[in-house]
């Protein structure tokens, strides 16, 4: 009973500019959804939409079914990690974490089991007695996931609820923020900029540009088939590598050619991409698919390296090659591969993941999903 | 049962001296008295409110002489004359100037006289007869130093005071309002001008006016103190106190609280007062009246305590603690002049006393008439201006 | 339509909370204030205490015709702009240097209250003592200083700023409290930022500390405004609108209007003139705040 | 080096206020007819305070102004809070309103003393301390409302959400979360509200009674056309200043320390 | 002129908590050095004290030599992008870049071109006339940014200044970071919880831990050799592998012998490793040398598979072996590779990069180090 459903739900701000447009999204009531994109999108107006904190300017939004717009947000029963944390500057972290409890008539000693609870999970406990002003960043942060996580609302709105946490305790708060969905069955929604976060927390990730809906899906769908380039780049760091190249038969077989280089689209795609040959597209493969060892099936570049960056685990090469202006590819290789800047290395290409882009539209050309459906 | 009478009182020591003996009041009829004291300046405006609601709270009134057209006119008062008839009070003690000053008319008593604040002149003994400065003062002026009987003489004599001597000739009190008004009033009458002749015509605007305001203009500038314009009586009183000036036109009974060893050492001894120069100052005094807005009973009541108060026994029992009467009769006591041998003089002040004019705008007149004295004696306006807006604004208020 | 809806919540909360204020308001103010509307307009005098007839806007002619009222005016707004400023440009001073201190801070504090704790009547009477030109501290000082005694209130051209100095020395702790309170309030990270930004004190004071400060320190000047241009009880004791007509501000004519000259009707559209001339200025000046801004 | 300047200033702030002061609280030692010299100590009496409260009724005025001043601030602080959030918050009424209630104060008292005595006296409040106290607290309200907006305007509205999620009503979010925020103005306004009270004239002269006089009338009486019994008043004014020095050093913690949350991103 | 001498530099707090202990670190005239650490570590306790926000309670900060312990920040000329952002509220955003500029002087002229420029690097042009109070958080932090990389002080002190923005723009930022670095040749210090910031962008990094720095040294000598199991966890996600273990000598090899499994110590690090052999030891193996194939010189372990984690560009796998209670290793894998959970995976260890510490000092046994000296 507690979905959430929006319905052409946009806002205006008062300067006239739109914070959010003609979102259409049903989340399903225990579901975890992720909310991504850059930066000034519109993720957190709609997290603040559904909360009841910004007034709708058009559309519905509907929770469990009914519609809520006129709904006041403490009606709402929702829990929101605000990005600016929000603390109350005057209260403890104790009481900042118990607020909210307090507010709904929970019991004092329930409070206080929650409470050490959650703040035994967050690594608070020492800092219970501090007031936000003496604590990190970090810590300040947390206490905005604990004020959160204390309670049992309808649905969980987390705003960016780990950006400020170190990888270690992010690992864990995102291990415990699957916990919490689990035990709670309650509907999330995160947004986030974490890669990782996307891919492993939710059932469906939502990605927005400029206000817009443009793409939601299963994690891994959305990242085996992007609707267009936009998707295509903003997924994953560092982003898929997109030529401009242009489509031609030859013989039986489809060829990418650009500026100094050709390579044969495999056979599993010839169908799909046969309508459009003879035509200029924009070619998509992310950096992963570029590997440092010939294997069979996989087809040789040769690029000059202009960069390399040791992440250690990974090493990240980014290298040229066709003709001038040359084009530019990255590819992961493994942290153990090294070549000099300026070098020429052989790289070989594994097309079978590959996608090929409208450079009008930026739409992705269809062809068949190579994502296993998930069990 | 009891009836309480309420009565909002100046905090003065008339009233401190009354209060005092209410309780003999109390015992006599039973009936409680309560003062409640505040300062003049308020007394006006929260008697107002009570006066126009349909009840009032106080149901004695102690009204002040500038007050005497004005409640009446409002119809606020009870007419006394059915009380003084009924109780067989006799009136005939009271000095008739200080009736007349409150209002008493041929049909109507709206008020019967309290105490009395006519004014004359203050003036130090001993400066007049210092030889050195008698001496002075021949030289200057070839004439004899003495008190002063014309209003010419006291100006003149005062200018030398201030210039020749280590005081000042007179302390005067300047202040815009009723300081000045007042306080020009007795160089109006002393000089033989008047505000209104007997047909309550407007005669300020004459010769004798205009030699007034500029003899008075000329003694603020000339031969008052530093700051006169926003001096107050309160002023003028610590500063002959204090032995700086020769001499101060003011209330006649301002001379004990001078003349006292414990509160002015400099001057005590060296004292006397004199009827205004020229034989005529300004008079003033209280009276007591009875709001229409009451019960009867109270009324009634009022008019006992009026009765008792201004009784001979009373007046004199009061006199004798300093209070300034309205009785001739209080005057002539042998008891009192034995205390207060000046009261002889007093009588005279008293009965000399010319009158304000009490009309239903007393009040804003003076303040008419202080604002064109104090810019005249400011200079910032010319005598003959002020003069004749002074006498306009009389005519214009008299005609509302 | 459905955008009315929610601003419509909003906007019954909000009535909620303004409301038993209002009403309140409402109740013990509206009586009076209309009372005193209607008095305006009336022939009511205490002399003759009835409404009827109407006359219109005749008391306000009359009382704009009467040759004082003009000076009132103008008298008005000198005193109550320069009171305003000086008590603005001080008290703000104070504040800062309050809000820096770190020791003796309730001391000072304890000491800037003093004045406001006193009634401007007994303010008055006690620069009236002191003030005193023949026998007053002050006169004296300045003559063991060699210095010539003034005339403080009784010249013509003193007493309105001598009035204005007196208010100032009393009011200057209003604005100091109010101001205090203010930069107690304001976030400190912007303070912060200006440091490494290379702003000096006195850049951090124009740049962030003034602008952070407006809304109260508006308020504080308009509050402070009010009270200049309604100031009666001051010159009432020191100088009776004296000498000649050099302090008679607005609102003591008023007062003689209704209380001396028994018009109540006359006082009360004098009393109007000045509402409309304090509303105007109120107004202009956030107009010309939020224009700036 | 700044330190210095900054002490010495306020030490001038300081001496500026206090000579005035010292040499009223000297008066207030002296007999009345001495009150003018210009010697430091002429002599010492305390009788000033002894005959405020025997010869006049200075206590039972004390006491009333305190009843009237504390009142009249708790009952108007709550409503002016409240209001002055409608109007910092939901911008209710608009800027008219705003204006209007500041509008209500523009009026000289002169003209409205009468008016209200008038209406206190029909409902039975004149001559009484509750007649006071709603009377000031209804003329405190606009300045404490104004005051109050200010500081309201300045608190993020973040708070307010995040407590409104947490399941606070807006009178939850008001009372436990703006409220506390803004103490230094809560407090500055209760201040203002008490200093208005203990101050002001007319209505205290119109509406009291001989039982309900406040301290301003009962100093206005030492001035009598008899003259002004300054050593009086300066007695009667030493005593009206110290309920508040006394209260400065529990308000100071709000108004001057600051509450130092500082920034919580 | 401008290194930064923290010598035996302490925070405490006026509750009493230390903020930062005893740190001791030079940074050199312009060196980019990353701060990175667990949440409430001291990281931004360092940063204040260095722009002189913060009172120092013991130690020296010297900055190109002389002592400023007493110097007001302003006369540090050191751009700071705080945490918390603190932007000023009531300033527009251009007016927020410009603010430095116009403090010290700078002409109008050159302050409007070097925000024009910033705003544009940043994205921020649409936005310029806005206050702060009308953007997203990812603009309020562009903003932040955009005020300190207008200005040429001694030094930049960034504190997280890309924590809110998407992978992207976060790219770019990380990009232009560096050139600006490079352009200006100043001291920057950063801090970050970004792996790939922490790796890519400075010549050293600084570990802190509970107010204390731990290690201090170049991106990849602190990753290859980390001088306590804290710092190997602390540098990765997944962590690195750290498993219970004994050395024993076994004929002329050395083995790692577990509950349930046994591993031969690599011949390189034998003779370092010898030593300590017959005692308990910890082994530490990152999640990237576990191979999904078998190759000459890796070792076979087999693994029953408790999670698998699909991030897209890789699949995390964790997997549990040996005896009860069984341990636990994770292992990065190719985004090809999947199995089901519960099903046993044969995974082929690389030894090479292996680590022994100390179970009870958690002090890495020295080994010599693998990481060739960089160019
Ligand atoms: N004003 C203060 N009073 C007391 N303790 C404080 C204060 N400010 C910070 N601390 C404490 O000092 C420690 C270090 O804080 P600091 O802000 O330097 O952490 P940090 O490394 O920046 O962490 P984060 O990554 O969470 O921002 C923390 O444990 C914090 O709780
Ligand atoms: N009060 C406001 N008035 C006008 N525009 C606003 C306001 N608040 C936000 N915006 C604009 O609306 C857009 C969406 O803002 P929002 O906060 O939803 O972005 P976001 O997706 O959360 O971004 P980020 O990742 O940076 O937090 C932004 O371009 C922002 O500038
Ligand atoms: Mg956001
Ligand atoms: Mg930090």
């Amino acid at each position: 009973m507690s979905s959430i459903e929006l319905d052409h739900v946009s806002k205006l701000y008062a300067n006239g500019a739109y914070g959010v447009r003609d979102v259409d999204l049903t989340i399903e009531e225990g579901e975890f959804v992720i909310f991504l994109g850059p930066s000034g999108c519109g993720k957190s107006t709609t997290l603040r939409m559904i909360a009841g904190l910004e007034s709708i300017s058009s559309g519905d939004l509907r929770i469990g079914g009914r519609g809520v717009n006129n709904v006041a947000p403490r009606d709402r029963n929702i829990a929101v990690v605000f990005q600016s944390y929000a603390l109350y500057p005057h209260m403890s972290v104790r009481d900042n974490m118990g607020f909210g409890l307090k507010m709904r008539g929970v019991a004092r000693p329930v409070i206080e089991t929650k409470i050490n609870e959650a703040a035994g999970l967050l690594g608070l406990t020492p800092y219970l007695d501090r007031k936000p002003a003496a604590l990190s960043g970090g810590q300040r942060q947390r206490v905005a996931l604990g004020r959160a996580i204390v309670r049992d609302p309808v649905a969980f709105l987390l705003d960016e609820p780990l950006s400020n946490l170190d990888a270690q305790l992010r690992a864990e708060m995102r291990l415990e923020l699957v916990k919490l969905h689990r035990r709670l069955g309650r509907t999330i929604v995160h947004v986030t900029h974490d890669q990782v976060e996307a891919m492993t927390m939710g059932d469906r990730i939502c990605i927005m540009r400029e206000g817009r809906m443009v793409q939601v899906g299963r994690p891994l769908d959305v990242y085996a088939d992007p609707v267009d380039t936009f998707v295509a780049r903003f997924l994953a760091t560092p982003p898929m590598n997109l030529i401009p190249a242009r489509l031609e038969s030859r013989g039986d077989g489809l060829m990418l050619i650009g500026a100094g280089f050709e390579l044969a689209v495999p056979e599993r795609h010839r169908a799909a991409y046969q309508p459009h040959s003879g035509r200029e597209v924009i070619f998509g493969l992310r950096p992963e698919d570029l590997h440092e060892a010939p294997q069979p099936g996989l087809q040789r570049l040769d690029l000059t390296v202009v960069a390399m960056e040791s992440l250690g685990v990974e090493n990240i090469l980014v290298g040229q090659f066709g003709l001038e202006p040359a084009l530019e590819m990255s590819a992961r290789l493994s942290r153990h591969f090294t070549a000099q800047i300026g070098a020429t290395v052989p790289l070989y290409l594994d097309l079978t993941p590959m996608h090929l882009f409208d450079p009008e539209t930026t739409r992705a050309l269809p062809r068949p999903s190579l994502r296993l459906v998930k069990p | 049962e009891t009836i309480t009478l309420h009565a909002l009182m100046e905090d003065v020591p008339e009233t401190q001296i009354i209060e005092s003996m209410l309780p003999e009041f109390e015992k006599e009829t039973g009936i409680k008295v309560e003062f409640e004291k505040i300062g003049y300046g308020d007394m006006h405006d929260k008697l107002v409110a009570q006066l126009v609601s349909p009840e009032s709270y106080y149901n004695v009134l102690e009204v002040d002489f500038l007050w005497a057209g004005e409640f009446p006119a409002a119809g606020w008062l009870e007419d006394l004359g059915p009380y003084v008839a009924k109780s067989g009070f006799d009136l005939k003690p009271f000095i008739p100037s200080m009736l007349e000053l409150l209002g008493q008319t041929k049909d109507a008593l709206p008020i019967l006289p309290m105490y009395n604040y006519s004014m004359g002149m203050i003036y130090r003994t001993d400066l007049l007869n210092d030889p050195k400065i008698k001496a002075d003062y021949k030289a200057q002026t070839g004439k004899e130093l003495a008190v002063p009987t014309t209003l010419a003489d006291y100006v003149e004599l005062s200018k030398f005071f201030k210039a020749k001597s280590d005081v000042v000739g007179a302390a005067m009190q300047g202040q815009r309002g009723d300081p000045n008004a007042m306080e020009f009033s007795n160089y109006l009458f002393s000089v033989g001008g008047a505000y209104l002749d007997a047909d309550h015509k407007v005669v300020l605007d004459s010769a004798e006016g205009l030699s007034a305001l500029k003899l008075y203009a000329d003694n603020i500038q000339n031969g008052a103190q530093q700051g006169a314009l926003s001096a107050t009586l309160d002023d003028t009183m610590r500063l002959m106190c204090a032995g700086d000036a020769f001499s101060m036109v003011t209330y006649w009974w301002m001379l004990p609280q001078l003349d006292s060893q414990e509160k002015c050492p400099k001057v005590a001894g060296k004292l006397a007062l004199s009827v205004m120069p020229g034989g005529h100052g300004e008079s003033g005094g209280w009276g007591w009246g009875i709001p229409k807005n009451t019960s009867d009973e109270s009324k009634a009541a009022a008019w006992k305590f009026i009765e008792w108060v201004q009784g001979k026994k009373i007046s004199v029992a009061r006199a004798m603690e300093g209070h300034a009467p309205v009785r001739s009769d209080v005057y002539t006591d042998p008891a009192v002049l034995a205390k207060y041998p000046f009261y002889k003089t007093a009588l005279d002040v008293v009965a000399s006393g010319k009158s304000f004019p009490i009309f239903a705008y007393s009040a804003q007149y003076e303040d008419v008439l202080g604002a064109q004295l104090s810019l005249a004696a400011g200079g910032q306006a010319k005598p003959e201006e002020a003069l004749k807006a002074a006498s306009d604004g009389l005519s214009q208020l008299l005609a509302k | 339509m459905r955008l009315a809806a929610f601003a419509d919540r909003d906007w019954r909360t909000g009535w909620a909370f303004a409301a038993p204020g209002l009403l309140m308001l409402a109740i013990v103010m509206g009586f009076p204030l209309v009372y005193a509307a209607v008095i305006s307009v009336s022939s009511l005098t205490l002399l003759r205490p009835s409404l009827t007839p109407f006359v219109g806007l005749a008391n306000f002619v009359t009382v704009m015709s009467e040759p004082l009222f003009w000076g009132a005016v103008w008298l008005t707004i000198k005193y109550s702009v320069v009171t305003v400023a000086g008590e603005f440009i001080i008290g703000l001073g104070i504040a800062l240097m309050i809000n820096r201190t770190v020791i003796m801070k309730p001391v000072y504090f304890a000491v800037l209250t003093i004045p406001m704790a006193m009634s401007p009547v007994s303010v008055a009477l006690i620069w009236r003592m002191l003030l005193q030109p023949n026998l007053g501290i002050v006169n004296h000082m300045l003559e063991v200083f060699g210095l010539p005694r003034v005339d403080w209130l009784g010249n013509a051209d003193f007493a309105l700023w001598t009035m204005a100095g007196i208010d100032i020395w009393q009011q200057t702790s209003f604005v100091v409290l109010i101001l205090a309170a203010g930069l107690a309030s304001l976030p400190r990270d912007p303070y912060e930022a200006a440091e490494v930004d290379g702003a000096s004190p006195l850049q951090q004071f124009w740049y962030i500390t003034l602008p952070m400060l407006r809304p109260v320190a508006a308020i504080a000047v308009i509050i402070q405004l009010i009270n200049e241009f309604r100031t009666y009880d001051l010159p009432y004791v020191l100088t009776k609108g004296g000498p000649g007509a050099s302090t008679e501000v607005l609102s003591f004519f008023a007062y003689r209007r209704a209380f001396l000259g028994l018009h109540l009707n006359e006082g009360a559209a004098a009393s109007f003139v000045l509402l409309l001339i304090v509303l105007g200025l109120t107004v202009l000046f956030f107009a010309t705040l939020e224009r700036r801004r | 080096m700044r330190h210095v300047a900054l002490h010495l200033g306020l030490l001038i702030v300081c001496a500026v206020i206090l000579l005035p002061i010292l040499w009223v609280v000297r008066t207030s030692f002296l007999p009345e007819a001495m009150s003018y010299s210009t010697h430091l100590l002429p002599a010492t009496t305390v009788d000033n305070y002894v005959e405020l409260f025997t010869t006049t009724r200075y206590g039972r005025s004390y006491f009333n102004s305190l009843v009237v001043a504390f009142g009249s601030v708790v009952i108007a602080l709550p409503f002016a809070a409240m209001t002055g959030y409608a109007f910092a918050r939901f911008k209710t009424s608009g800027k008219g309103g705003r204006f209007a209630v500041l509008a209500t104060q523009m009026l000289p008292s002169v003209a409205i003393v009468l008016p209200a005595f008038a209406l206190f006296r029909t409902v039975g409040l004149s001559n009484s301390l509750t007649g006071l106290v709603i009377a000031y607290a209804a003329l405190n309200l606009p300045f404490l409302i104004w005051i109050l907006m200010g500081f309201f305007e300045g608190i993020p509205v973040d708070l307010e959400w995040a407590a409104q999620t947490d399941g606070a009503t807006a009178w939850g979010a008001f009372w436990r979360i703006v409220l506390p925020v803004s103490l230094p103005g809560i407090a500055a306004a209760g201040v203002l509200g008490f200093i208005l009270t203990w101050n002001e004239f007319l209505f205290a002269l119109v509406l009291s009674g001989p039982q309900t006089a406040t301290v301003p009338v009962a100093l206005s009486s030492l001035q009598t056309s008899n003259g002004v019994q300054i050593a009086k008043v300066s007695a009667g004014v030493v005593l009206a200043i110290l309920p508040l020095v006394i209260a400065s050093r529990f308000i100071q913690r709000f108004i001057i320390q600051g509450l130092t949350f500082g920034s919580v991103k």
